[in-house]
């Protein structure tokens, strides 16, 4: 299959272009802060509970807040049905979120507590990892949960030897190199990083400048989406 | 203790024939249903009742049939409490709240001949259409019964058949052939609730759903919780079933 | 299969009529109290701990005890052989069997303790819940435990447009509703009412009665085998 | 504490030649083998051993063989120690005891040739019988080994092959070749008892379990708890093993 | 406590260029390689980072292809943090760490073509060669990740594909296309230091491995720990992991 | 398949004759104590921790140490790939070799502790058990454990009728019967005692008397591996 045609991606982007995005804060009631995301075919919700108690006590850590995230998917977001219950690419989505986040927050304050943030994959197009931590940052911040910093992730990739931002389903499919990156907008430093496939050391550097670049543009959606909520607009 | 104050507060407003939100007694929350939220699913439906809020998509594969069942179609149904939508919900195997939910969903489905799985037959003996039917429950505040299985008849009636995906014909609708909607009342003291909200049900001492079809007859029944019902309080909460059922069967045609 | 004939159902029974009972108590050395019951082609055998202190302390409730029961069916006591540890089937079981059984206990005078119920079906034909029930409440008798009531199981069902007492395993199978009850036979209260199939108003009222007539010969069976460990008859 | 004086009691009493039920050191408890007790099993044995009780269900029905013994029926043993058995029993995954009780049960019948797998097969290299052998156990006062494996060769004993059901020809008798006996001694001090009471096993250094065909030959043995045996008493507990097992035997066939 | 303290030492050291056992920052430890080691696999590798020891196998058995790939081989890696290794390593089912580690190295293996996968199909659609990759860990001491993909690497290089006991043809070498090494860069403070040990790793605020392949080419990077990295640090760590990569290739071909 | 010819076994070993064994003590950094045995086409790694406080806390016993054992078989190990985690083989294993090792270990004096023994098998001839007590006692041993014995252990078994001495792969497969023994060598107490297959007494004599001074040769090789490691040599 041809991915790139007249200069044009197989969905009519351009290559730096995002997909569209709609990001909601504060749609849940039970949980202390939650955020919806949708982004390109991605549907995703994220809810945060905490600081709380850790439960049993032994995991408890005397000087700081745990970050405990997981990342779930609904059985019926993926073509093939998932079954019930973490695999390991779950697993490892959960452990490497959960690492980026812990970075912003000031978890020094709340020793012996948990912070537990949870995000359901409700439709799954590429780049579910990235839509769920835009989405928790924005439910970390509508908890109220204090934090130095945002997280604002974005993918890039190589399709038919071209760096392209933010790959769609079937340019993940196909594509020659998928690189997702989370930062803190505010310090450009790096959360989440890693990487998939053949770039070139040139290709790489086009690459997470290009991903960065994208990342601002999510923390300005982030913000607005929170100011949304606390303006009531 | 807090339980406590909270049951004494609900059982005084209930003696003078009011609920905690100013509903009556047999007065459903608002009903908001929207089919085709998730299109990776065959068919899917996000529920709100109140503030609960459930997604049901339905998933469809051939497979084998059952042994004793040769010439039919498979339903599986799984609940999942997620952790997003109470902070007792906990990660993990499914718990026997889930695993109740989730089983009399299924019951209702089958045993009341919602949907005819002899249509799901391809090959008889060998292929037919499983019907995964999930329920994922992601904002709690009450009657997950309801929402739940007012969510599973939704999404079954949004649901293509992917007949052309796995190369057996052309894809075609699934025929919802009876509409049997539950509906769920709690006893705190004496007086029954309908559509319990979760401060309700968490002081509430029985609770019967009663799923009651387009002709009016029984199609399904499940008495939950600690305490009791006299016959005459189950014959009562039949018939409120009936009457609020038609209203809600029209929303998720 | 038609399975009434000439007014007779498929097993020569009429209409109302139970299988044959059998109910022993006090059967286990090592329980508390037990109890065995053949039911039609059920056998069950059903055994109390307790009350005794619950583990771990974090499940103990400071208020009353907790009556957790387990519904377990031997590999062997059906046809297609069951494997071992529990379906979803046996945890809903065990679930309504609990809550049932919760409400006849005394449960207030024993603050964080446990009363475990386990049953055991080691051959199955239809009704092994409410055979089970029967069971379990002889068992708990015999246990000594104080109780406010008892508890008195039996189904009603619906086969060949006919409300017949007790369904039998081809009548469940190919019948058209299933319903079993559980009372308090002194004071009739509900405490178990589960219903799958197709009833009219009518019909349902016409079972419900035939089912809480049944509990009370029930009851009077449970109260003879209880009888007759204590008078050694 | 409490085993601590147990085992004083027991020991004292050892010392004299006596036991605490008055049996003597050699004496097993009364048995009673009731079979055909659960009408859904293809075989079937309730066996007592005092206060002991196990029953032992025996399910066959087709499947695929070993890729090693492609002629040959396949036997899978259970082992369920239920919590009705024993407030120390608990709900769950098997437990290391559980699985050791099955897995020498099922050496001793696999090992020893009791049934000859062979015959049990019903197209080489596709389909064979497997035979299911589950051993549930209901009241635990003690030496559970020679319950389960005596109520396993019974429930053998009892099976007839439910080929009619599965359309693969009449029903036959499943035919017993050999009748190895299991017997079980324990160590306590320096006294060996056969057949050990709760109490007594409760206490015990060491336990031997010896398995003795018809014709006085080993088929199989094994050694638990932390204590040691010489090579003398271990010789001494063969000898009595055999001379009881003779007995038991009777009571099977 | 004891981490704040050897964090300050190790902090301390850092800032005058040097590490707890001598070595320079981008240095890493001996590594020792042993191919062939067990030999019921199909390859196997002994790979030793300083202390660090690491067991590598690959089994091989026909299977079925994936859905989307019905003409290529199967991979499967699995990581087992033996208890063994150091006393926070528990029995039970995979911990996360386990599973990144496979993970990693699995698509290390997979993403860069390591292997051409098409050349392990058997027959199109139906039967192709399943790859186990099992990492053993049998010692701790810091940097699983390079030792467990040098690991997985070298055992490829040993890898004979055993057709001759499943009757396909006969046993041919596997054949590993490119050599992506791995290699892994703490930043503690503001240095950056290659092949952590322990002591290092445990103090370190984040992690990243880089594959480079024989072209200087990135193959995959995985950021891991809490911290953050700057750009500049990040393009700093892939320069120092080509260089020293290619070291690594030769020790493995 | 004729496993003896000319009065010589298959691998050309006479009957009583064991296969070559190398014993290292003291392999392992990062656990207490260690060992590595080769024994024929075995390859078996064992490692120590402890004593050490027994987590969580409820399966503590105040008055001696807990022996806690895992033999676990790497994927790789045997031919046809073994799944991850314990299987029944396994669990069994694992319990009679902690019964074994229980004897010898001075436990009471470390009450509330735990001692783990972990047993990893990377190479699996005929005989795994034996060669991972040797290699745990041995690694017990390294890493100090006060201990008032050594065990050691060796299989004997019957092959074309005749009484051998430690069993290979095709004898285990093909031959009559497996007697796997392990005893303390001061006192020739037997610790670990299993027999499957079929053995008349005077077999059964001759074998344990056969395996007991096989026991006696192991028992020479684990001393000098653990003098060759203090001593350097």
């Amino acid at each position: 299959m041809e991915l790139i045609k007249d200069g044009k991606r197989i969905d009519g982007r351009s290559f730096d272009e995002l997909r569209p995005i709609k990001i909601e804060a504060g749609v849940l009631k039970r949980a202390d802060g939650s955020a919806y995301v949708e982004w390109g075919g991605n549907k995703v919700l994220a809810a945060v509970y905490g600081p709380r108690e850790a439960q049993p006590r032994h995991i408890q850590n005397p000087t700081k807040a745990i970050v405990s995230c997981r990342y779930n998917m609904a059985a019926f977001s993926v073509s093939d049905r998932k079954r019930q219950g973490p695999d390991r690419r779950s697993v490892e989505i959960s452990k490497i979120v959960s690492e980026a986040l812990d970075r912003v927050i000031f978890t020094e304050q709340f020793p012996r507590a948990t912070i537990d943030v949870y995000m359901e994959v409700l439709q799954a197009d590429a780049g579910t990892r990235c839509t769920c931590l835009t989405a928790a940052s924005v439910a970390l911040a509508d908890a109220g949960i204090p934090m130095r910093d945002f997280v604002s992730a974005c993918a890039v990739g190589k399709v038919d030897g071209q760096i392209v931002l933010d790959l769609g389903k079937e340019e993940d499919n196909l594509g020659e190199a998928d690189l997702p990156i989370a930062i803190m907008p505010r310090t450009g430093e790096i959360l989440l990083l890693q990487m998939d496939g053949h770039l070139t050391m040139e290709e790489f550097n086009k690459a997470v400048t290009l991903g960065m670049n994208a990342c601002m543009k999510i923390y300005e959606m982030q913000k607005e989406a929170l100011m949304k909520k606390y303006t009531g607009d | 203790m807090l339980s406590e104050i909270k049951r004494d507060y609900i059982c005084q407003l209930a003696a003078k024939g009011k609920r905690v939100d100013g509903r009556k007694f047999d007065e459903p929350r608002e009903i908001k249903i929207e089919k085709g939220v998730a299109k990776n699913a065959e068919g899917s439906a996000l529920v709100k009742l109140g503030d609960t809020s459930v997604m049901v998509g339905v998933k469809m594969a051939p497979g084998e049939p059952y042994p004793d069942t040769q010439d039919s179609g498979v339903l599986t149904t799984s609940a999942e409490l997620t952790p997003l939508a109470s902070p007792t919900f906990e990660s993990g195997p499914p718990s026997p709240e889930a695993i109740e939910i989730a089983r009399v969903v299924d019951r209702g489905i089958r045993e009341s001949k919602t949907v005819d799985f002899k249509k799901l037959c391809i090959t008889k003996n060998e292929k037919v259409w499983v019907l995964f039917l999930d329920i994922h429950v992601l904002d709690y505040d009450g009657n997950l019964f309801d929402a739940s299985s007012i969510g599973a008849l939704s999404a079954l009636t949004d649901t293509v058949v992917p007949a052309k995906r796995f190369e057996i014909g052309e894809d075609f609708k699934l025929e919802v052939e009876h509409y049997p909607v539950s509906c769920t009342s709690v006893k705190i003291g004496s007086a029954i609730l309908l559509d319990p909200s979760l401060d309700e049900e968490t002081v509430a001492d029985a609770r019967l759903t009663v799923s009651i079809d387009e002709n009016g007859d029984i199609r399904a029944m499940q008495k939950g919780l600690n305490g009791s019902f006299t016959l005459d309080e189950v014959k009562s909460i039949i018939n409120s079933s009936k009457i609020k059922g038609d209203r809600i069967r029209e929303l998720i045609k």
